[in-house]
């Protein structure tokens, strides 16, 4: 009787455990928490972002363009005579929405390609590796241009497009954690209890690649903000007009030398972004490796 | 006094979260110059993590010193620079790990493994070093000892690679050497030999020797004297002799019972009866309490000291201190 | 076939290739080389021998972790040498094995509570967490370890204790067959006397098999019905617990039981120290591998290798020159 | 391979310099040099250094005679008569005569319309050699546009194009003021001073550099770090502070390339004249050419820009907001109507689509913005099998007349001939009495005749509204003061003949 | 390992096949016109079809792979539809420069990306670590052309230290391959640190320690080969990428690299320096790849193939 009661005690304790110390061991860190604060923030800002801008981001006004930073408008205004601060809020939703769900679709099938492939080795590794290969080697414009040609132009298409050129790089680095992890004893434990090999590779080699996998994953959205710009103007993604910071970046390249605001904010933008995620990536690493944790 | 290391009420606490957990709480013990010392007590007592801060090693996990001084030489290892105590590791102190596989560099080849030791603390240059290398990998029975030199860990079993860490810890003719289970993966030939290897640096170098083990025969054979701990606590200390002889704590006592004999086979083996209490909940008198066979009101209440006798017996039990006594130790 | 028979080798052999450097040739460690015996259920089969002589590797190949260069593994009657992945998945289940290396085993980013329930998870996925839970509870209190302690993970434990973490992952299925390479080494004698009356009591209730690897022979002859001695990747002696301890035929025996330490400061034992290098694995000595540091060596010692041959009337088996 | 000096030459300036070498730096790589298959302006630019016509333009597009001294055209308008400049040699020393002329028209023309050259020849009948030094053009039909044609062709040596054939294109050999020294691919071209021209006293530099710096900012800075002598084109954005450094001046000379958006016009809604009126009156060319241009360009008030032949201004659609939703209320469209818009990859084009947007969004057009990579985009635009198939609604464009002619400005954009694939009539206008027009001024020989057939042309057209009509472009380039005497004419083809260094 | 080398890169010349097929496929279904797109706008139909002739594309599409494939193994890649230059010479002019510029790039990139992660590493969590993660962040995040043009501000316009652009003397290698390596050097960074931390907790290295190794020995000697496979993945990765030519980079710098010249070529569906070009790249990668393969083999004794 008394033992049950502790068992179930302690079950208790453990299951609300998790998610409290998670959380406990979350705030510990400063750096990694204030990086969260911020990301939530940017969250917020893509879902309300469009309704609480100072200014249209859309309406142009000629006869105010490309100011610098005043009290009116606080990052300038662009070559349209647009806000760049309420530009830059009201992209976050397209910004941010492309560059995390690109790269984690993009992670996804990378890791399970890079999983199977460093796992099963053999033939299975040799093809799935040339592949990657070859797909390294076509360019990504030339990709663009074949995806425009197959699947239309689309925000959606987009997101994929950019979720493709990364599959390969994720699937060589995961593979070649898996070839390291796959030869460690607890793998081979695992093995002579007679786990499946889905198990396997999910369950254990996989919670090894992701460190990597995190730091590659965050260190890649800010190139997927950018890349998915650099394909709306192979016309396959948002329209040039829509104000996502990648756009904004790129449009501003001839502004460089007389209207750096519009070079700066964007780019600060994504800065800030990659940096909180990167931040926030290793955090979670460090709380998901029982090892680095205390 | 021991003239090499004495360690003084060694207090060590694991952080989790905001708890701090004492898992050694009161140790004591010293080592003489060219003397063997053997720790045994239970898995899990605190011998490991002990052996460990005496090297002053506990960089990375989130264990701390938290009480104590660890006297070696004169100096308080725990207050010395990590400099300082750079050169104190390896040269002076050496230290055989539990942990064969895992505390081999699993990418690096055998022989470089001994090689930069030597290299560093002898002084030889890398030809040298290379034939000492291979020497004490002869001296440790490793056979194609040349051949070794150029394989990786993973390519070894495992009794050769607790050889392998034994010839690393020797290699440089350390002062005190701190071997923890060095023998465990051996067969007896092996074994056999090792001990031998051990007394003899012992009476060639005089170099000490911290041998912590499970296996009360090697203590037997190659020990001058033994601590015994339970609980993150010395329980007993004795010459092997007056332990064997006459085990004053009743942890010992069960521990001796314990030993499976040849020639003397019982269908079931004597074991302590109970567990460890857990390191969060510590009772508040003895620890051992709850399994002796001999407990008392007294020991639920207060834990005893460790008290020594005349000849330097010392024992933390209350059927062989009384009260008076340990209010007298504490106040001499 | 004898009808209880539960496991057996025959034939095995397993060369590791070893190379130094890129460019010269290959050569081979003959890690096990021919190796053959058999386990009846319920009984304990007993591994001793040089470290370095292909233990571990017997061990590995008998439960599929290496496949092995020739010969057979019948368990249950089944020929597993051969055997598919998939085929082998099902034996796992009633094969279990402990590793020699307690921590290299266990998974470094999962509680130990997980890792004991890992084989339920997979054999049993039918049981409610909370069956579950209490089997993983009861497991682990039963090898020593206080519940208390599942939630942390294996770096926070000593060496014994995840020595007993490995323990409990092997028994928690209750399989047929224990492949257990060195389970004891690392733990206190109080504990070990736990958990090698724990094995025992398991043996009768359940007729578990063990194939025992040890080093530490008061353990062997406390826990095996037979004992086997191997010698450089090669059984030198087979017999039953008694022949052996009583009365050891093969020279090589002999000196490992001479060698045994005793727990007793007073009494100094004559151990039969062997001479002479431990030979290579990779260039065995030709002939009776053990020719070069038997003391009793003969001449045809060195040029004829010693066949398998019962001697006396206890089932004793020996490979050596002296018996032939 | 690419030449490097291990010398250190100091700073930034380029490596061994000499006083009177010239640095240009441009914006794109050189494609070609065979002058009978050029269509990038930047490399017509070197074949113009290189190589000759038997006329050419001078600064005002005014077409003068180069290695013909005279012409001579037949009253039918279907002889021309060429007397040849003689003492012509060409860089290779082989000389310039008769026959050397025949075999380019001869190269031009055997090569079954695979030379783009040959397009400009494509009334052109037969040559005839009258002696050796004149030449007759006998053409199928009278053509308007012939002499402009002609400055397209330019001579090269009839020696040189046996030896090197289909190589012509990288060991150029022509009779102009420069000769070839070096081609380094994607990086730089390197002529250096003809000393044998026949138009003494040029060149006056020893040596010309063009370099390729495809990026704007780069460019200004080379200018400025003394890398360059001479920059084209200079961006817009960078006027203001260049205007402000005082060893350097910015030219704006105007362009023959015209800004503008095609209509379709077999589809609804706009097969609506209204419709498109509207648009035209909804759009602020001021805004335009300060939001786009950065206030560098004029109107285009025609279907032509100011400095080809046979312009005629019309009257502008003034932004007039109101008058444009009227329009749009007549036609039915009140609550206006979504479209597309088509245009390339290339940020400048990004932007004037930006901006037509936002005017459309006024009178309740809504536009989507697609940008296309150049093959997908042509293949779009040329695939359709009939009109009816063409997905085009509307498309963000320029044209420059390459040769200044005002039928090259006119046929391929509104004759119903031009319809793709066959040109460039993506309107899809058809119009009867412009197509007659189009012919008939082709084959008149009288200039007046020529004139005021254009002028009704363009008048037609402009009021029909198959463009929405945005601007003519400014040609910016900047230079060193010491630099005199290169240019860039209309078309955007850089001059160098004249360059001289004080 | 011998025989494993021979056979991958035997392995290689049946994989190129597979590849020019696919290659040429693609260029080849992908819209666009190169007759059109070298025709110019004021060309028609018939001139347009008179050049498709000409250059065989109104061939049906496996003959002209036999054709090209027959070229090919007589060494002949083919000649520029546009420029007519040889396809070699074309792609010969620039791969100096471009592999001059893209080994530079990676080997700073390397050290001190690798220098960075170690620093970060040894000081987690500290300030040190922040710069270098700021440093990472920033090299990856600020655009490439940015980073370019700024640089030309500063070193060219006003310290008129090195050229703007061109590669006539090696310093105009300087700011290219600074503008390149940025991005490479953050990953890189980021990824020492992120195995370097984990390594730093293995047993092994306390091993190190107890035997008196300073800091220094312990992480070049001991951690920091067990935690380079991430770490030569990536730079193998991005060297690749690196060859392929940056068109931003390119294009700032004014460089005649690799990168232009595929962009120009695509632009213009010029197929056979697209084909030549993506040919070159996907050799180039199996070749990277087979070497970084052999280096996890190097890094990581267990890792074996066969
Ligand atoms: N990193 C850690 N975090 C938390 N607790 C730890 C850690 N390392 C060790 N411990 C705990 O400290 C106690 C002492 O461990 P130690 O390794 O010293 O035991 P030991 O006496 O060497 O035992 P064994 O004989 O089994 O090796 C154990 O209870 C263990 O659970
Ligand atoms: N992966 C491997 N590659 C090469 N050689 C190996 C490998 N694994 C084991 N060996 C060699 O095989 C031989 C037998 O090793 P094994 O681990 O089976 O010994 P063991 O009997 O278990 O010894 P111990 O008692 O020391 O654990 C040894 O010589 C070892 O060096
Ligand atoms: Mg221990
Ligand atoms: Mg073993």
């Amino acid at each position: 009787m008394s033992e049950t009661m502790t068992v179930s005690k302690q079950q208790i304790a453990s299951k609300r455990g998790t998610l409290s110390t998670f959380w406990h061991d979350f705030r510990q860190r400063k750096v990694a928490f204030i990086s969260f604060l911020f990301f939530v923030l940017l969250v917020i800002l893509a879902v309300i972002g469009p309704y609480i801008v100072p200014f249209n981001p859309q309406t142009p006004d000629y006869n105010h363009v490309l100011q610098g930073m005043s009290q009116k408008h606080w990052a300038g205004t662009d070559e349209y005579g647009r806000d760049v601060l309420s530009r830059l809020i009201a992209g976050t939703r397209i910004s941010l929405g492309i560059g995390i769900s690109s790269v984690l679709i993009g992670a996804m099938a990378g890791t399970i390609l890079g999983l199977v492939s460093g796992y099963f080795g053999k033939w299975v590794d040799k093809t799935i590796m040339r592949i990657c290969d070859v797909l390294f080697a076509f360019p990504d414009i030339l990709l663009a241009i074949g995806i425009v040609a197959i699947l239309g132009p689309g925000l959606k298409n987009v997101i994929f497009a950019v979720a493709f050129f990364s599959v390969p790089s994720f699937a060589r680095m995961v593979r070649g954690k898996t070839l390291e992890v796959k030869e460690m004893l607890f793998i081979e434990a695992e093995k002579s209890i007679g786990a499946k090999t889905n198990r396997i590779i999910f369950r254990h080699i996989f919670p090894e690649t992701i460190p990597i996998i995190i730091v590659y994953l965050t260190m890649q959205v800010g190139t997927a903000i950018l890349a998915a710009a650099s394909l709306s103007f192979l016309g396959l993604g948002a329209s040039p007009s829509s104000p996502d910071w990648g756009a904004m970046l790129s449009m501003s390249r001839d502004y460089i030398g007389t209207a750096f605001n519009l070079v700066f904010f964007p780019g600060l933008a994504i800065f800030l972004t990659v940096l909180s995620l990167n931040n926030l990536g290793d955090g979670l690493r460090d709380i998901l490796d029982p090892k680095i944790k205390d | 006094m021991h003239n090499l290391l004495n360690v003084n009420n060694l207090q060590i606490a694991f952080r989790k979260r905001k708890k701090s957990i004492k898992v050694v709480n009161g140790v004591d013990f010293g080592i003489s110059k060219g003397e063997i010392v053997g720790i045994v007590g239970e898995s899990g007592c605190g011998k490991s993590v002990t052996s460990l801060s005496i090297m002053r090693l506990f960089h990375d996990t989130s264990g701390e010193v938290v009480g104590g001084t660890i006297q070696f030489k004169e100096k308080d290892l725990l207050e010395l620079s990590e400099r300082e105590m750079r050169r104190i590791r390896g040269k002076e102190i050496a230290m055989i790990f539990q942990e064969p596989m895992t505390s081999l560099n699993p990418v690096m080849k055998i022989g470089k493994q001994l090689i930069q030791g030597i290299m560093l603390h002898l002084g030889l240059n890398r030809e040298e070093a290379k034939q000492q290398a291979v020497e004490m990998l002869k001296l440790v029975g490793i056979p194609r000892a040349e051949s070794i030199m150029n394989e990786y860990p993973h390519q070894l079993s495992g009794g050769m690679r607790q050889r392998v860490m034994i010839a690393i810890a020797m290699s440089c003719e350390p002062e005190l050497l701190i071997a923890d289970e060095p023998t465990t993966a051996l067969d007896v030939t092996i074994q056999a030999q090792i001990l031998q290897l051990m007394k003899k640096i012992q009476r060639e170098r005089g170099t000490a020797i911290l041998l912590i083990t499970h296996d009360l025969g090697v203590v037997a054979e190659s020990c001058d004297r033994v601590v015994v701990m339970y609980a993150g606590r010395v329980v007993e200390e004795a010459t092997v002799e007056e332990l064997f002889e006459s085990p004053l704590h009743p942890y010992t006592q069960g521990l001796i019972e314990s030993v499976p004999k040849i020639g003397n086979r019982k269908e079931e083996l004597y074991s302590i009866p109970g567990h460890v209490p857990n390191p969060e909940a510590m009772p508040n008198g003895c620890k051992f309490a709850s399994r002796c066979p001999y407990v008392m009101d007294i020991c639920r209440e207060r834990e005893p000291q460790l008290v020594s006798n005349n000849n330097g017996r010392k024992q933390r039990c209350w059927l062989h201190q009384s009260i008076k006594e340990e209010e007298r130790k504490t106040i001499g | 076939m004898v009808d209880n028979e539960l496991l057996k080798v025959k034939g095995l052999k397993k060369y590791f290739p070893i190379s130094n450097g890129w460019f010269s040739s290959k050569e081979y460690v003959k890690a096990v080389d021919e190796v053959s015996f058999s386990v009846k259920k319920g009984e304990t089969l007993s591994l001793v021998g040089e470290s370095g002589c292909g233990k571990s590797t017997l061990g590995r190949l008998i439960n599929g972790l290496i496949k092995a260069d020739a010969g057979d593994i019948v368990f249950k009657g089944d020929n597993l040498a051969e055997a598919s992945e998939t085929k082998w998945r099902s034996y796992r289940k009633p094969m279990q094995m402990i590793f020699q290396d307690p921590y290299a085993s266990l998974s470094p980013r999962m509680k130990i509570k997980e890792i004991i329930a890992e084989p339920l998870k997979i054999h049993d996925p039918s049981l409610s967490r909370e069956e579950r839970e209490a089997k993983v509870k009861s497991i682990l209190e039963i090898c020593g370890i206080d519940y208390y302690h599942s939630d942390k993970y294996p770096h926070e434990f000593s060496g014994g204790q995840r020595q007993r973490i490995g323990i409990a992952r092997a028994l928690i299925l209750q399989p047929e067959l224990i492949i257990a390479d060195e389970p004891v080494s690392a733990l206190d004698v109080s504990i070990q006397a736990q958990i090698l009356n724990l094995l025992k009591k398991l043996q009768k209730d359940y007729q578990l098999t063990y194939l025992f690897i040890s080093h530490d022979l008061s353990v062997v002859e406390h826990i095996s019905d037979h004992v086997a001695v191997m010698y450089l990747g090669n059984i030198v002696e087979i017999a039953p617990r008694e022949a052996i301890f009583e009365d050891p035929k093969h020279p090589y025996t002999k000196a490992l039981l001479s060698s045994v330490p005793i727990p007793d400061p007073k009494l100094k034992r004559e151990s039969i120290i062997l001479k002479g290098e431990i030979p290579n694995a990779a260039n065995p000595p030709k002939g009776c591998k053990f020719h070069t540091r038997c003391p009793l060596a003969m001449s045809i010692c060195s040029k004829e290798i010693p066949i398998m041959k019962t001697v006396g009337d206890k089932q004793q088996m020996v490979a050596c020159h002296l018996y032939q | 391979s690419t030449t490097r000096s291990s010398s250190d030459s100091g700073g930034a300036a380029s490596s061994d310099k000499k006083d009177k070498d010239i640095n240009i730096a441009v914006n794109q790589d050189f494609t070609t040099l065979d002058p009978h298959n050029v269509s990038d302006t930047l490399s017509i630019s070197a074949t113009h250094a290189i190589y000759e016509g038997l006329v050419g333009f001078d600064k005002d597009m005014k077409i003068q005679p180069v290695l013909a001294t005279d012409y001579k055209i037949s009253d039918d308008g279907l002889t021309y008569t060429f007397h040849l400049r003689k003492n012509v040699k060409f860089q290779d020393g082989s000389s310039f005569n008769a026959e050397a002329v025949k075999a380019n028209f001869d190269r031009i023309q055997s090569s079954k319309d695979a030379l783009i050259a040959s397009h400009y020849l494509q009334y052109l009948k037969s040559v005839k050699i009258v002696d050796d030094h004149t030449i007759q053009l006998i053409l199928n039909q009278p053509f308007s546009a012939m002499l402009n044609k002609l400055t397209m062709v330019e001579m090269i040596s009839p020696k040189a194009l046996k030896d090197q054939g289909d190589k012509i294109g990288m060991h150029p050999v022509g009779t102009g003021p420069f000769e070839f020294v070096k081609w380094n691919q994607g990086e730089s071209l390197i002529l250096k001073k003809n000393p044998n021209y026949w138009d003494k006293g040029y060149p006056k530099v020893d040596q010309i550099t063009y370099k390729s710096v495809p990026e704007n900012g780069s460019r200004v800075d080379m200018l400025k770090t003394g890398e360059a002598d001479f920059i084209y084109p200079l961006p817009e954005q960078s006027v203001q502070a260049l205007k402000t450094q005082n060893d350097i001046t910015v030219d704006q000379t105007t362009s023959n390339i015209v800004r503008y958006v095609t209509l379709n016009t077999n589809k609804k809604p706009f097969n609506d004249k209204k419709v498109r009126q509207a648009m035209n009156y909804a759009l602020d060319k001021n805004a335009y050419i300060k939001v786009v241009k950065s206030g560098f360009g004029s109107e285009l008030d025609s279907t032509m820009a100011p400095s080809t032949q046979f312009y005629s201004k019309q009257k502008v659609y003034n932004y007039d907001l109101s008058k444009a939703k009227e329009l749009m209320k007549e036609a039915g469209y009140a609550k206006g109507f979504t479209a597309e818009i088509w245009g390339d990859t290339d940020s400048a084009t990004m932007k004037g689509m930006q901006f037509i947007q936002q005017q459309m969004a006024r009178i309740n057009i809504k536009l989507k913005i697609k940008a296309m990579e150049q093959g997908t985009l042509s293949d779009a635009i040329n695939t359709p099998k009939s009109p009816d198939d063409a997905k085009v609604q509307m498309w963000y464009v320029s044209w420059s007349p390459s040769s200044g002619d005002a039928d090259g400005a006119t046929r391929g954009l509104f004759s119903s001939a031009a319809f793709p694939p066959n040109g460039s009539n993506t309107a899809y206008y058809k119009n009867g009495e412009v197509d007659k027009l189009i012919d008939k001024a082709n084959q008149t020989t009288d200039v007046e005749k020529q004139k005021s057939m254009y002028a009704t042309i363009q008048k037609d057209i402009y009021n029909d509204a198959p463009w929405l009509f945005l601007g003519v472009d400014t040609n910016l380039s900047a230079h060193v003061n010491k630099l005199k005497g290169v240019y860039v004419l209309p078309d955007g083809s850089i001059q160098v003949k004249e360059a001289e260094l004080q | 390992m011998k025989k494993y080398i021979v056979k991958r890169i035997l392995g290689i010349i049946p994989l190129l096949f597979v590849v020019s097929f696919l290659i040429f496929l693609f260029i080849h279904l992908v819209p666009g016109d190169p007759a059109r797109l070298i025709a110019g706008k004021d060309a028609d139909l018939q001139q347009i079809n008179a050049i498709k002739h000409q250059l065989h594309l109104d061939e049906p599409l496996y003959k002209q792979y036999i054709d090209y494939m027959n070229n090919l193994f007589h060494g002949n890649l083919g000649e520029s539809i546009k420029s007519k230059v040889p396809v070699s010479e074309l792609i010969g002019e620039r791969i100096v420069p471009s592999l001059e510029l893209s080994l530079l790039s990676i080997a700073w990139a390397m050290v001190i990306g690798v220098l960075i992660g170690i620093i970060s590493a040894i000081f987690k969590n500290r300030w040190p670590d922040n710069i270098g993660m700021i440093t990472a962040v920033s090299g990856i995040s600020l655009p490439n052309f940015w980073l370019g043009l700024v640089m030309i501000q500063i070193f060219s316009v006003k310290l008129g230290l090195l050229p703007t652009g061109g590669i006539e003397t090696w310093k105009g290698y300087l700011m290219p391959s600074i503008a390149l390596g940025a991005g490479i050097m953050a990953m890189i960074a980021r990824f020492t640190r992120s195995s370097l931390v984990q390594t730093l907790k293995e047993d092994f290295i306390r091993t190190g320690r107890s035997r008196g190794y300073s800091g220094l020995t312990i992480v070049f000697g001991h951690a920091l080969r067990s935690s380079l496979i991430p770490v030569v993945t990536v730079a193998g990765l991005q060297f690749g990428f690196l060859l392929g030519g940056s068109i931003v980079v390119e294009t700032v710098f004014s460089f005649p690299g690799m990168g232009r010249l595929l962009i120009n070529s695509i632009q213009m569906r010029d197929y056979p320096v697209v084909q030549a070009e993506l040919m070159l790249f996907s050799f180039e990668f199996i070749l990277v790849n087979l070497i970084v393969d052999l280096l996890y083999g190097f890094l990581n004794p267990k890792i074996r193939y066969d």
